[in-house]
Formats: C-alpha cells, structure tokens, sequence
C-alpha cells in the first residue's frame, strides 16, 4: 500500500470488514439455536410428554403424528429427543466447563508458577495424558461407581490434560509476546498486564476450545450411557436411548438412528462454530 | 420341533454356539451355580438322571434306583463301563465325591448346595451302586439330581483344586474342555469315547460334531446378526424382536425352551415397609398393567403367566383374577392402608414419608425388553400414586443391595427342575444366605402355614398328593400378593439351518448339541 | 527495440486479481548478458510480473499480453506442459522469499537436483557432481555437506546461494532474481551481488527486482521504475538516477539514506527538520542520560554458554543519537534488552540518569521505566491484538506525569496520523502507520530516551525515509536521546550522531559517526563500509 | 532490508550424540510417566468405597465370614499397610507380574498378554487405515476445486463427529445385516477385521484428514512450492515429493494422541464385534470392580502410549530437521 498520503489513507483504512457467515455456519447456528431452545423452553418444540407410556402404540414407525415414531414403550421419540438435549448437553457442557476450569488452573499454576511448578504441572499433564480419553473416564467410574454425574466427572477428567497443555502453552506464549513486553517496558504494573493483556488474550481462544469440545464431549458421555455407565434409561438422554433402542435395530431402525443423528448433527454444529469463532478471532492476529 | 430333519445325520464339523449370558468365571457349575454355568456345562458334563419331556424322570448315568419305605434312602444303580475323559472310571465313589464337594462349603456352591439340602449322606455299595440317605424325605431328589448343577465330575479333577477345576472341569460328557480363552470363547471337542448318553437321546456312541466353539458374544444385535451373517451356528438370549423376525425367514429356526422352576415374576418384599401390608402388595399389584407391555415388547414370544410356576411345570397353578388391573381398587386401598395424601409429585405420603418402592434391576439377568416392561410398571404405578425407583445394577452391586435388604422390588429368576423350586423360594428358610450369600426367598414370606405345606409336599411321594399340596402353596402366593407374575423364563434359541436335531434339555432347557450335526459338511 | 539477442520480450503484460489489474500493460525486454532491474515501493507489482512470466502468477490471476516470448518461444498462448518446459530450462527463477524457498524437509541437494531430473536425462551420479559443481560455482563453503543439509541447517546467505544454484543448474538463458539479497547481511549482500554478476558475465540475461535503488545501482545495465503495476520510467542506470525525470523516481532516490547528511530530510519536499531545542551533538556539556558500563550477557547452550554481549559499555547524552550497527547476531537486540532491563544482565549496569536503573529491583524500577520507551522492528506483535489504537495509546499515557500528558489526537497528530486512525486495530494499519503508532506510543509516556530497534527494517525505502524524517523531528523538537539500532550502515549513518560497531558482542569500534564512516579504524569497520551498497558509485 | 534471522551456527556436537541424549532424557521421561500411572492407579483404586477383600469374594454379595475374609486378606496382602503393599505393588511390578484377578482369579498378566495382541492389531490396522482416508480424502479436497473441498469438509467434520458406538450400529446395518458382504463378529480372519477397523478408522480419520488439509493447503501457498514449480515440477510431482510431506508431519505427531483414542474406542468397538482385547476386558472389568485388571490394563495401555509418543517423537525429529535444529537453539 502506497504510504505517500498517509493521511487519506488512515481514514479507509480503518474500518473492519466482517465476512459474511458461509452456509454452513448458517446451519450451525441455527441448529444451536434449535439445540438452545429445546434446552430451555422444550414444550416449544413438541407438546408431547416424553415419558408418557403407551404400550400399545410401540413401535411405530416416523409418521406425522409421531415424527420420529416411537420407541418400545410407545413414547414419542421426537420428543424424546428433544428432551433429551437438556440432559446430554448438560453432561456434555458441565463436562466441558470441568474440563476446561481444570485445565485452567494447571495451565495457570504451570504458566504462572515458576519453574518448579511448570515443570511438576507439565509431569503431571503428560500423565495424565498416558491415561488416554475413555480409560481415565473408566477409572473413575470404577472408583465413583457408574452414573450421569460420574459421567460427567469422568468425561470432564479425561479432557482437562489437553486443555491443560494447550492453556499452559497459550499462556507461555502470552507472557513472551512483544505486547505484554512493551506493556513492561511502558512500566505497566504485572497485575494490570495480567488482567488487561494476558488473561484476555488467553481467555478469548479458550472459549473457542470450550465450544469445539463441547461436541466431543456429549460424544464420550454418550458413549459412556452407551457403555450403560452414564445416563440411565428410561432418563432420556441420547447415548442412553440409542443404547436401548440398538437392541431393535432390526425392526425399529429410527429408534437408532435420530438420537445417533442428534450427537452427531449437535458435534458437527459446534465444530464449525468453533473453528470459524478461530478464524474470526484467529483474523484479529 | 426346529432343527429335525428327515435326512441321516452326518458327522464332523464345529458347531459355533454365542452366548449372550455372562461368561462364567467358574466352568465347574458345582462353584456357585448359575445358568451361564449350565449352558455350557450340559456340553461336558452328565448327570445321574435326566427328565422326560413330560416330567418324568428318566436313566442318564444311573440306569435305576430305588426308595426305601420310609423315603429316607434311595439306591442308585450306575452304568459300569463309563470313564471320566481323564481316563479315571466313573463309580459310586465318583457320585460320593461329588456330593460332598456340592455340600463343603469351600466348594461356595449356592445352587446345587440347596438342591441336596436333605441329602445327610452318601455311601458306596459297591462299585455300581451308591447309596443316599436323606435327613428327612425329599420328592425332589430325583428333580434336583437331573439338573446340570449337580452333574457328576471326576473326583481326580476336582481334587486338583477349586481353581484349575474351574478352568476345565473333567466329566463324562460328549465334549470336553480343549481351552478356555477368557472374555473370549470355550473351544470344546469331541469325547471320543462317549457311550453315557440320556435315555431319550436320540442316539448311541459318539457325538457326531467334532467340536463346538462356545463363544461370549454379549452385544444382542451383534449376536443376531453374526448368525444372520452365518457366523455362528446358534445364538442363546434372542430378542423378541428377532424372534420375530426370524420365525418369519426360512434360514433360522426358533428353539423355544422355557426354563422349568419358577415364573418370572416381580418379589414384593414383604420383609419391611410398606410391602410388609398386604394391602399395600394387592395395590400394587392391581395398579400396575403389564399386558399391553409383554404383548408390545416381546412381539408375542411371551405368554402372560398368572402363576409362580413355570407353564412347563405340570404342577402350576395360576390364578388370572387375582391379577387384574383395577386403579380405583388400588387407589381404595391404598387409602385404607392410611396412603391418604399426596405430594406435589402425585405420589402418595404417610407420616411424612412418600410411597416408595426401591427396585433394583440386574443388567446380568434382564434382558432390554423386561426392562423396559420395569419402566412401564414404573410409568403405570405413579397413577396409583406409587414411586418406583428402578437402578440398573451389574451383578455385584445387585446382590448387595438385596443382602442389605434395600430393595421392595426385584425381578429374581429362579431355574430348577419341579415345583419343589417353591420351597426354595418361599419357604422362611430361604431368607437365610447360602455360603456364596445367595438366599432365594427374595418376596421374604414368612408363613408357617406355607412352610408347612411346602415341607410336606417335598416329602410326599404320591404325585397327586404332593401336586394339591403345590396347589394349596401357590394360592396362599398369589392371594398373599407376593409375587406380579409376568411369563415363562424366556429361553430362546435360534438356529442357523445347517443345524440339525439341537435340542433343548427337558431339564432346565439347556441345549445338548450331543444328537446336533451339522447339514452340508 | 528488439535486438537478435533478446531473451525476453514483454509486450502489453496486464495481471489481475478478481476486478484489481496489479500488472498493467507492462512492456519490457531483456538481452543475453543484460541485467534489468525493476525497482519500485512494496506492492507495486514487482513480483507477480516476474512470476507471470513463469506462468505462475498465481491462483485467481488473469495474465494478457500480446507479446510474451522467451528465447524466441512465443509464449502468450502457453499450456500448463509448455509451462514446465520452460521453467527451470529456460528461466530460472529465485524467489523473493528466499529463507523460506526451499523445502525445509528436503536436503539441499535433491532440491537442485529436482531440475536436473526434470530437464535434463543425466544420471543419478552425473546429477550428483553436477549439482556439487553447482554449490561450488556458488561459493557454497562445503558442497559434499551441503547436499545432504536441509535449508533450515544453513544460514540466510547460504540458503540464497543454494537457491540461486537451483535457478541457474541448467544454464537458463535468462536467471530472474526477485529481491536475491532483502535478507540479508551487507556483506553477504555483497557476496551475492558478487555472484549475480559473475552469472551476468557468462551471458545470462538477468531481470533483477528489487526495492532499494542501491543495490540495483550496483548491478543493473538498465532500470524500469513500477508503480503502480506500471512502468512510470525506465533508462539505462546511470542516466536514470542522475537525471531522473519523474517526481516518483527522485522521491524514490532522495529516500536512500545512505550519504546524507544528518538532519536533511529525505522526503524531498519536506519541511526541513527545525534545529535541536536542546543542541547535543559533539556538546560535552549535555548530561549523560544513559549509560551502559560493561554490560556481558551469556545464553545457555549445548556445550559452553554463549557470550551474547561482551563487556559492552557507551554513553547517550541528551539529544543524541547513538547508533548501533552491526551484522545479524551480533548482539544487538540483546543490548537493546539490557538496556531496557527486560533481561537481567550477567555484568555490568545501566544507569538512567546517573541512577541505577537496571539493577533496581522490579518494583523500584518500575516508576523509571516510562522514561526508556522502545520501538520495535515487528511493532505489530508488540501491540495487544485485542486493543485498538486509541486503547493502546492511552494505555501508554496514563504513565505519563499527570500534568504533562497528551491526548490521543496530539499523540496522532505529532506522528502525523489521521484522528481516524484511533479507531482501528493495529493489524488492520500498514506498515508504516503501525510504526508510526509505535512512535506515538513510545512518546505518549514522555520518555528522554528511546532504544529503536530495527525501527524501519520492515519498510520501504519511501516510507522509512518518512519515519526516519519523523523521528529526527521528534528528537529535534522533544529533546529525545536514541539509542538507534539498524543493520544499515545508511540509515545508521544518517540518524546518528555518534556510532557504535557490534560485533561477536563487542563494541569494536565507537567514535564520531563521520569519522568512523569515512575513516573506519577497525578492520571489521572498514570492510562493513566497503560492502554497503551506495547510490553515489553509480553515480 | 530485513535482518537475516537464521545465523545458524554449526551444530556444538555431533548429530549422533544429540540424538542419543535426546532418546535418554525421553526414555527417563516414559519411566517416570509410568511409574507416576502406576503409583497414581495404585492409590485412586484405594478409594473404591468398599473392602477389596469382600470383592475378590464375588461383591457385597458374598456376604462372607470373617475367616475367610482374613483368609482373601492375607492371600493378596491386603492386610499389610499401605506403603508395604505399594512397595511389593512396585517390586511385582517390575518383574512384569500385575496381581490375580478377583474375578477370575488368574494372573492378570497372563490373562492381558492374550489379550493385547487383538487390540494393537486393531489399534494399528485402524490408525493405518486412517492414515490412507485421511491422506486420499485431504488430496483429493485440495486438488480438485471448491465443490471437491466443500464436499471433503463435510466429510471430515461428518466422520470426525461419528460415535464410534453409532458407526458401528450402521455398518452392521449395512454391510452385515442388508448386504451381508461381511461379518459383524470379528473373528481372527482379515475379513473380521473390517468393520471393527472401520468403526475406529473413520472418525480418527475425520480428524486427520482435517490436520491434513490444512496444513496441506498452507504447504501448498509456501513459497517453496512456487519455487518448485518454478522449476518445472508437476502438478503431482509437488504433491508427492513436497505438500505430503509436510502434512504428514503434524498427523505424524497426532499419532500418539491417536492410538490412545483407538484405545479407547476399542472399549466400544470391541465390545460391538466381540472382539477379545483390552477394552472389552476393561470394561467386564469395570462393571465386575475386578480391580487388578483395571489396574493392569491402565497400565499396559499407558505403557503402549508412552512407547507410541517416544516413536511419533522419534519419527517426527527424524523426518523434521526442524525440530532437531529447535533444540539447539533455545
Ligand atoms: N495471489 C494474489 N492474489 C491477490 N492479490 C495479489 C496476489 N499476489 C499479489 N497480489 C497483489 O498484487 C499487488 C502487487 O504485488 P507484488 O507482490 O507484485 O508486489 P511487489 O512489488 O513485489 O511488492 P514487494 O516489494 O512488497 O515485494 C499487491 O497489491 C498484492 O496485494
Ligand atoms: N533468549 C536467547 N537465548 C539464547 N540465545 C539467544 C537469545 N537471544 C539471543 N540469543 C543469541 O544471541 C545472539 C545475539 O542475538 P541478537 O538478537 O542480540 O542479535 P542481533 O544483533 O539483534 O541480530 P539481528 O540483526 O539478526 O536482529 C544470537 O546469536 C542469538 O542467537
Ligand atoms: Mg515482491
Ligand atoms: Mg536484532
Ligand atoms: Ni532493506
């Protein structure tokens, strides 16, 4: 850019463009949107009582009445699966936020801590990291016993080494960065570099980790109510109703198929959401 | 009956059995005692009789026997020229050693510890015929020695120790233990010098498979599709569902063998609050609709049952009026039992304490479609203003919460030959652990009139006698409201076509794959 | 103009991205033996010409020209396979970005020899000796060793050595060079420019791009300006920079620092630079601000710890300019640190003032700090991604005494920016209006000394003379002392009053920045001059 | 003019040497992680709530007597103190002896030495097939304009957000159940290896082939692939002998974090197929509390992914010179 008329230049220089979101964080947003209002305001969606039991009708395939037919009780699985959602993303979300509160302090103490405890923080990362993913979540349902809670627990467990590892490094860089260096050489005060330059430079990729994992985790929770270590039936969680209803995958295949579908279109919305809040928050850089 | 065939049996070939029930961790059934045990068991292992499919007893390892007057001593007389496949004879000794192993508390038997309860002793005539003497009279003695956890093993084998014995434990049967490749597969192969089979087999010597691979194969839709994909030859634990799908193809057959003993059914623990109120159990069992349930989930493969007794058990007594829904009833008597109001929830309240019903349910012993039956039961109850709360438990946590006696709910299968099972289950003795800490009495009645009957009836030798006494048992079951009948122990096979002449135990419906051959090979 | 030896003709070359024409009808030829050089600021369109006449001006682009043809090869209508043809055979391209144009996962060695392999059937062991001779030609210090080195094992200079072996392995008759020494060291500029004309006089016709004046000056037979994405004037170099005839390319000339003379702006018609307030230069009598007394500062490394900075002791009166120069390693940025105090020294002090400065405690120093402000050569990464400009500058005046602090607006004005400017993000402003932040930033805390880094490193030649204009106004109106750190020799030697020769991290030499320019003592000095590159040998 | 930055100075020692030191500090480095697991597996299972004893008698359920209890106790050392039993915990541990099952009460190692070969198998056979998915599908979405890269992209996030448990479901479904082409229960054949390998491969290689492309694509603007093409180099030629390369790196140091996934997810898969193998023992093991198992599985696993990490390690130093030359400068 020619720098002769400085001057000129500045004014149009300014303004920031916002690329317009592409089709597929359209989708994204919209279904987190649905996922969002079947947590909070369910009835909204379907006016049919999830739990209600009505042997008779089991077993019917998707119809207009029931959309995504019914399960082997005659419960409407679309409503079913709507309520559903607030169970597995609370396990899925909770999971996260202990996963990431977690992996803050460690990353925290360690990027924060001196050396000693860098370096006793780093040991403790990568040993936590020899217990991969669903074997630390078993561990600590053999010790908590199985259940929705230690689930999460567990789930969390497993996910807070990375975010560890990953906070640690974002912090290491932070600390290193030109910026925090010439907030020092200004003579700025460590707590004020701390608030206004390290934490919310650190925070902001954090969240957009957070939103990434969230996916994963009602992935690995489901997984684990799979297992039949999580969430119990007749509780309608996803994992937990695709576990009961593999049993009839021959007859019934819908009772499989969309809460499958659910955890998979929920990991998927929250992956792009993620990756372009990256890119949006990656564009600032 | 499914796998006949007209055409002449052919020999060789390695049947593939999956198994959906637990895998064992003892192969000696004599070691606790449970069906898994006896699945497999039934493959290598003979017992002294066998049963007929119409109830009577028939020669398996005893050719006769006889009973003193006072049904106090029973001679058995044993086939001569039968060797344990470790090559050591089968004799009276045998029969010895084995009894006493079931009774030696090490040995930690439960099952068949209970089925010889009367049996004081044993003694060895000669080398063909041994001798049991009872401590009181035992109809059933015949009925407990049919079943596979009384079966007879080599006393050299068992003398090696519980843990080896548990690995391959040697018997006299038609296979024996080649490995056990745990969380894996049992391979079994041929005894060569087979010549002990049941009076009812359909033929002599040898089995015609060379072998049978028993394979844990846990994941039901798995199992299912892995015989569809002719992977296995015959699964156990079929879902309803498949059941019905197979009946529907021309490749799978269906073998429906449902286990003798006991129904099953719901045990209202009578033992604490509030069940300790019969009227509370006859709300109960009036509020709950179970029919729409079994005809929904088990795609008709299930028969309501109205008794405590197995259908093939032809001593059952069922009793359908007992059992209707009726809410208004049950609300009616629940309010006279002082349930009078009602929390925020629906759910009734006494004394400040809410109506709640602990039940807990073993993933081991349930299969999906029961427990979603449970689930409606649950759904169905809340109306009466009952709270049930159901937990999936595995085995362990379950027999701890019933040792602990935290439960008012349990499904409990319970698989012996007769109707003797009755006093297993209902007799006060039963309240009382086994050394493996199973008791059976799970519903907790404690009725000397009942203890009574079922004490007689197990020493009375006139069938008819002995079928009113069961008669007069099961009302005093059924009108006590102790039990919610639900159907016959689901037993079902399904065969691959190449399977042939498989067939189902009249014991405890096992299946013997000792007539099976393998069509094409 | 064509004449029988013409290797490249360029008629009526236009390339454009989407709706924006970069490239605008350029015409332009080039001859065996005959170096050209295109010159012009950033973004002129230097370098997607020079790839265009590869095919590879890149994804997006629309290349049209009614005459392109390369040893006589009609090349306007070219296929992809035509393309390849003539890569590497016929014109040997060295990139720009030199450091980072060989694969760094590759040895050296299977690079070059990818063309050999590609153009030409000689066998693996002929290739091998080839391109062994290949590394020799190009003074590369160990051939054998080199080939079977990655990129990233070899330093800047041998890496652009490696890179012109692999444009000239097959003898292309016409070698395009797209700024062959940016990165470089001067006397390793020297050694390549050394190089580039050795390739010159075996016959190779060279189109050589590059943004400062003097290093073309050095080489180029002939020199067309661009700006634009067009040529504004071309002619033979000797005519060109002693007559130019247009405004751009005498704004382009007046912008080299190199031998002018203090406090003349370079910005032709600039105001000139009003006298100091404070009068410094040579005046014994003005206080010493800052002092550095035996600074030594190590690094731990494999085997013994790497002296980093030795013993390094000068002096900054107010109102001075100290310059310290010195090649890439030397120890400059780690005396920058020092004397900033963000990182202890090993020995040795700083003294701000008279006073203590770097061996106060944390605490205690930091109420000194805003009088040492800094610039940095990468300002982008020193600002807060998250903040904008009017964040970033209050942020800095707050630490200023409260009666004496400036608004954002005086701040932007004094380093003439535009009150718009305030609003936007640091990574959204060019080059030189983000250094140009940096200085109103440096300023805003009311410093009396500030340590510039490679302050004008990463900018054109046109807007480092503008920075370089504005920092001489600064120091003349505000009393300012720089401690001014560049590898120029001709930036260093404008700005500073005295200098101050790095090397290995020591001082090898300080004095007068006349005296030590024209009459160098040590030896390192003396060659450091020769090897810069000056407008005025063309002239 | 920019200032060189790449002064690289000739290397202090030889290659050799620092290689060698530098597998010594990482092999210290496994044995500390490995015994940290093993010390920290040791005393977490100490807060399973009940006693160890009462579980090596078949639960709470055994309701057994106080004699045989003391019997369990003194068999497996339970009534030693705490610090004893660790130390002989450690002591049998280096002897490679990992304790009797509960349950079924044989050596754990025994019982695990016949299992692990099934799960590495389908652990290996999985992350090679992966590989492949993900190299083929990141080529082709980059190569092959912007429907091919919208489509690749779904595909990525589509399989990357497969549950391994779901996956497994469908492919039965499909290949097994409709077009019956293989079987659903693994069996020793490589046919039975399919479908288990391809429920862990296509999520992992969702992943990959996401790390992949854009590495990929970034490769592909480098400055020395123009410099290639500039040379004349093919098309393919760049992708063969320069982008792959480079975007193997970062999926070559994903490999360990990969296997531990694989493992993982072998608990489902192999529970689905039946499949012996570590994961399916785990997790009878877990519902059983059979705690040796747990203990040695969570061992051997970790053991697998400390020895994994110290490999992609290895192989990424060795195919990076990069990363070598990082070291030397700090
Ligand atoms: N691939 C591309 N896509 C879009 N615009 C491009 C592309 N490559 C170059 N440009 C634009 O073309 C113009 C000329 O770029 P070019 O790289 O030729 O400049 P230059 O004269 O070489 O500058 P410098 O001295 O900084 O190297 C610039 O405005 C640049 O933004
Ligand atoms: N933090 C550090 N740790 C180890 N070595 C370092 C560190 N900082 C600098 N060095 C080394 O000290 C030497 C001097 O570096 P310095 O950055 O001061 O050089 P410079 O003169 O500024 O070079 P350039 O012109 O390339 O910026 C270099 O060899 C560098 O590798
Ligand atoms: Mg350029
Ligand atoms: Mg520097
Ligand atoms: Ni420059």
């Amino acid at each position: 850019m020619s720098e002769l008329d400085l001057r000129t230049a500045a004014a149009s220089a300014a303004p920031v463009r916002r690329a317009r979101p592409s089709v597929s964080e359209i989708f994204a947003m919209a279904f987190v949107l649905f996922l969002a209002v079947a947590t909070v305001v369910p009835g909204l969606l379907s006016s049919i009582d999830p739990n209600a039991i009505a042997a008779r009708d089991a077993f019917q395939g998707p119809s207009p009445e029931h959309w995504f037919g019914t399960d082997e009780s005659g419960r409407d699985v679309y409503s079913r699966v709507i309520a559903g959602t607030s169970t597995s993303l609370l396990i899925g979300v909770s999971a996260t936020v202990i996963g990431v509160t977690l992996g803050l302090i460690l990353g925290v103490i360690a990027g924060f801590g001196g050396r000693i405890l860098d370096f006793s923080v780093n040991r403790t990362i990568e040993v936590l990291f020899a217990f991969p993913g669903l074997l630390l979540a078993l561990l600590v349902i053999v010790i908590a016993g199985p259940g929705p809670v230690t689930a999460t627990i567990a789930v969390g467990l497993s996910t807070a080494p990375g975010y560890a590892r990953i906070i640690r490094g974002q912090l290491a860089g932070i600390r290193s960065s030109g910026y925090v260096e010439s907030a020092r050489v200004l003579g700025h005060g460590p707590r004020r570099i701390l608030t206004r330059h390290i934490l919310p430079n650190a925070l902001a990729p954090l969240m957009v980790l957070a939103t990434l994992g969230i996916g994963q985790a009602v992935v690995w929770a489901s997984a684990l109510s799979y297992l039949g270590l999580g969430a119990q039936p007749p509780s309608a969680e996803w994992g937990a109703m695709l576990s009961a209803g593999r049993t009839y995958i021959g007859t019934a295949w819908w009772l499989t198929v969309f809460p499958g579908l659910m955890i998979v279109l929920t990991t998927i919305a929250t992956t792009i959401l993620g990756r372009s809040l990256t890119r949006r928050t990656a564009g600032r850089r | 009956t499914p796998g006949e065939s007209g055409s002449t049996p052919v020999a060789g070939g390695t049947l593939t059995y999956a198994s959906g029930d637990a895998e064992p961790t003892c192969l000696d059934p004599h070691v606790g005692g449970n069906y898994p045990q006896a699945l497999i068991a039934g493959q290598f292992l003979d017992s002294l009789v066998s049963r007929n499919t119409d109830g009577t007893i028939i020669p398996w390892l005893a050719t006769e026997w006889s009973v003193s007057d006072d049904n106090l001593s029973w001679d058995f007389t044993l086939k001569d020229d039968v060797t344990f496949t470790d090559g050591t004879p089968f004799n009276a000794e045998a029969v010895k050693v084995n009894v006493e192993h079931l009774k030696d508390p090490a040995t930690e038997s439960s099952t068949g510890y209970l089925a010889l309860g009367k049996v004081e002793s044993v003694e060895v005539v000669s080398d063909t015929v041994v001798r049991f003497s009872l401590s009181t009279p035992d109809s059933a003695l015949l009925e407990s020695l049919s079943q596979p956890w009384t079966a007879i093993e080599s006393p050299a084998g068992i003398a090696r120790g519980m843990e080896e014995n548990c690995q391959a434990p040697i018997g006299t049967g038609p296979f024996l233990v080649d490995e056990w490749v745990k969380q894996d597969h049992v391979s079994l192969v041929r005894n060569e010098d087979y010549n002990s089979p049941p009076a009812d087999a359909k033929h002599d010597g040898k089995a015609y498979l060379d072998g049978i691979e028993w394979r844990f194969l846990p994941d039901s839709a798995s199992r299912y599709a892995a015989l569809q994909a002719g992977q296995v030859d015959v699964i156990d634990n079929a879902q309803p569902d498949t059941i019905a799908a197979a009946e529907k193809t021309s490749t799978l057959a269906h073998l429906d063998a449902p286990r003798p003993g006991a129904s099953n059914r719901i045990e209202l623990n009578a033992g604490r609050s509030p069940f300790n109120d019969p009227a509370v159990r006859e709300a109960f069992i009036r509020a709950v609709d179970v029919n729409d349930g079994i005809e929904s989930l088990f795609f008709g493969s299930a028969k309501r049952s109205y008794s405590p007794l197995s259908s093939i058990e032809a001593t059952g007594y069922s009793d359908e009026s007992l059992f209707g829904t009726d809410l208004d009833e049950a609300n009616a008597l629940l309010d006279s039992a002082g349930w009078t109001e009602r929390d925020a929830d629906g759910y009734r309240v006494k004394d400040g304490e809410r109506l709640s019903l602990a039940f807990p349910v073993s993933t081991n012993q349930s299969i999906p479609a029961e427990q979603s039956l449970f689930e409606q039961i649950q759904a169905t109850a809340k109306d009466a203003g009952f709270e049930v709360n159901l937990s999936l438990l595995d085995l362990s946590s379950w027999y701890g919460v019933l040792g602990e006696n935290n439960y008012d709910l349990v499904s409990a299968p319970y698989t012996k030959v007769g109707p003797d099972v009755l006093r297993i289950l209902y007799h006060s003795d039963g309240i009382i652990p086994a050394p493996s800490g199973y008791f059976a009495n799970h519903s907790q009645v404690s009725d000397p009139e009942l203890d009574a009957l079922l004490t007689s009836a197990s020493e009375i030798s006139d069938e008819d006698e002995r079928a009113a006494l069961y008669e007069q048992a099961q009302k005093i079951i059924l009108e006590g409201f102790h039990i919610l009948p639900l159907y016959d122990q689901q037993n079902h096979f399904l065969l691959g076509t190449r399977v042939k002449d498989a067939r189902a135990l009249p014991t405890v419906s096992t299946p013997t794959f000792y007539d099976a051959w393998l069509s094409g090979q | 103009m064509t004449a029988p030896d013409t290797l490249l003709e360029v008629e009526g070359l236009s390339v454009s991205f989407g709706d924006t024409e970069v490239v605008r009808n350029l015409s332009f030829h080039v001859s065996r033996g005959e170096c050209v050089a295109i010159v012009g600021e950033s973004g002129s369109g230097k370098s997607v010409t020079a790839r265009s006449l590869l095919g590879l001006a890149g994804r997006g682009s629309r290349v049209t020209s009614s005459t392109l043809s390369v040893a006589g090869r009609d090349l306007t209508a070219a296929s992809e396979r035509d393309w390849r043809r003539i890569r590497g055979s016929q014109i040997g391209l060295v990139l720009q970005d030199a450091l980072v144009s060989l694969d760094p996962l590759r040895p050296i060695g299977r690079e070059i020899g990818d063309v050999l392999r590609l153009h030409s059937p000689l066998s693996a062991e002929n290739a091998r000796s080839r391109v062994l001779e290949l590394l020799a030609s190009v003074g590369m210090p160990n051939p054998e060793r080199a080939i079977t080195q990655r990129s990233g094992e070899l330093s800047g200079g041998l890496r652009q050595r490696a890179l012109i072996a692999s444009a000239i392995a097959l003898d292309p008759p016409l070698l395009i060079a797209d700024e062959p020494t940016t990165a470089l060291d001067v006397s390793i500029q020297a050694r390549i420019l050394d190089l580039l004309a050795d390739v010159k006089s075996r016959g190779t016709g060279i189109l050589l791009i590059s943004h400062d004046l003097a290093v073309v000056s050095a080489i180029a037979d002939r020199v067309l300006v661009m700006k634009g994405g067009r040529i504004v004037e071309s002619g033979n170099t000797q005519e060109l920079l002693a007559l130019p005839r247009e405004e751009y390319t005498r704004r382009l000339i007046s912008a080299v620092p190199t031998d002018k003379p203090r406090r003349v702006p370079l910005v032709p018609d600039a105001m000139p630079v009003p006298a100091p307030t404070v009068h410094s230069t040579q005046d014994a009598m003005a206080p010493v601000v800052l002092e550095a007394r035996g600074l030594t500062k190590s690094f731990p490394s494999p085997s013994s710890p790497f002296l980093a900075v030795d013993d390094v002791s000068f002096t900054l009166r107010r109102g001075e300019t100290l310059g310290l120069v010195g090649e890439s390693g030397s120890g400059k940025t780690t005396v920058a640190r020092l004397v900033l105090a963000l990182a202890p020294a090993d020995g040795g002090a700083v003294l701000l003032e008279g006073g203590a400065f770097s061996e106060l405690r944390e605490r205690d120093r930091r109420p000194l700090r805003r009088k040492v402000g800094a610039i940095y050569q990468d300002s982008l990464s020193s600002f807060d991604p998250r903040a904008d400009v009017r964040r970033i500058l209050t942020d800095a005046s707050e630490l200023a005494p409260k009666a004496d602090r400036h608004s954002v607006g005086e701040l932007l004005d004094a380093v003439g920016l535009s009150p718009a400017v305030a609003k936007a993000r640091p990574l959204h402003l060019s080059g030189g209006q983000r250094q140009r932040v940096s200085i109103a930033r440096a300023l805003a805390a009311r410093p009396d000394v500030i340590v510039c880094d490679e302050p004008v490193s990463a900018l054109d030649v046109t807007i480092q003379a503008q920075v370089l204009d504005l920092l001489d106004r600064l120091q003349a109106e505000r009393g300012l002392s720089y401690l001014f750190i560049s590898h120029d020799l001709g930036v260093i030697r404008h700005m500073s009053d005295r200098v101050a020769v790095m090397k290995n991290g020591r001082i090898v030499e300080t004095g007068d920045a006349a005296r030590v320019f024209d009459h160098p003592q040590h030896p390192y000095t003396a060659q450091l001059v020769a090897d810069a590159p000056r407008l005025v040998d063309a002239l | 003019m920019t200032p060189g930055s790449a002064g690289s100075r000739p290397a202090q020692r030889s290659r050799g040497f620092r290689g060698i030191r530098w597998l010594l500090v990482r092999l210290g480095g496994a044995i500390f992680v490995l015994w940290a697991v093993a010390t920290l597996t040791f005393f977490a299972i100490r807060l399973i709530p009940g006693d160890p004893a009462e579980a090596v008698l078949g639960g709470p359920g055994s309701q057994a007597s106080q004699e045989t209890l003391d019997q369990v106790r003194q068999d497996y050392g339970l009534d030693l103190p705490l610090a004893v039993q660790y130390l002989n915990a450690l002591g049998r541990l280096l002897t490679g002896d990992l304790g009797t099952s509960y349950a079924l009460k044989v050596p754990v190692s025994d019982l695990l030495g016949a299992q692990i070969g099934g799960t590495l198998v389908l652990a290996f056979t999985a992350l090679c097939v992966a590989w492949l998915i993900a190299l083929l599908l990141s080529v082709w979405s980059t190569g092959g304009g912007r429907v091919a890269a919208a489509v690749g992209q779904g595909i990525e996030l589509t399989s990357a957000a497969l549950p391994h448990f779901w996956l497994a479901t469908v492919l039965i479904a499909i290949f097994s159940s409709t077009l019956g082409w293989l079987p659903p229960v693994s069996t020793a054949t490589p046919a039975g290896l399919v479908l288990p390998t391809l429920t862990l491969a296509i999520p992992l290689a969702g992943f990959l082939a996401q790390v992949m492309r854009e590495t990929l694509l970034d490769t592909l603007d480098a400055p020395f692939i123009v410099s290639a093409r500039a040379r004349g180099e093919s098309e393919r030629g760049i992708r063969l002998r320069h982008a792959l390369r480079h975007a193997s790196l970062p999926a070559i140091s994903l490999s360990g974090w990969a296997l531990g996934y694989l493992i993982s997810g072998a608990v489902v898969v192999e529970t689905i197929f039946a499949r012996p193998g570590l994961g399916r023992t785990l997790l009878q093991a877990v519902t059983l509390r059979d705690v040796p198992i747990v203990t040695g599985v969570v061992l051997l696993v970790a053991l697998v992914y400390i020895i994994m990490t110290v490999v992609t390690d290895a192989a990424s130093r060795l195919a990076d010179p990069r990363l070598r030359n990082a070291e030397a400068q700090p």
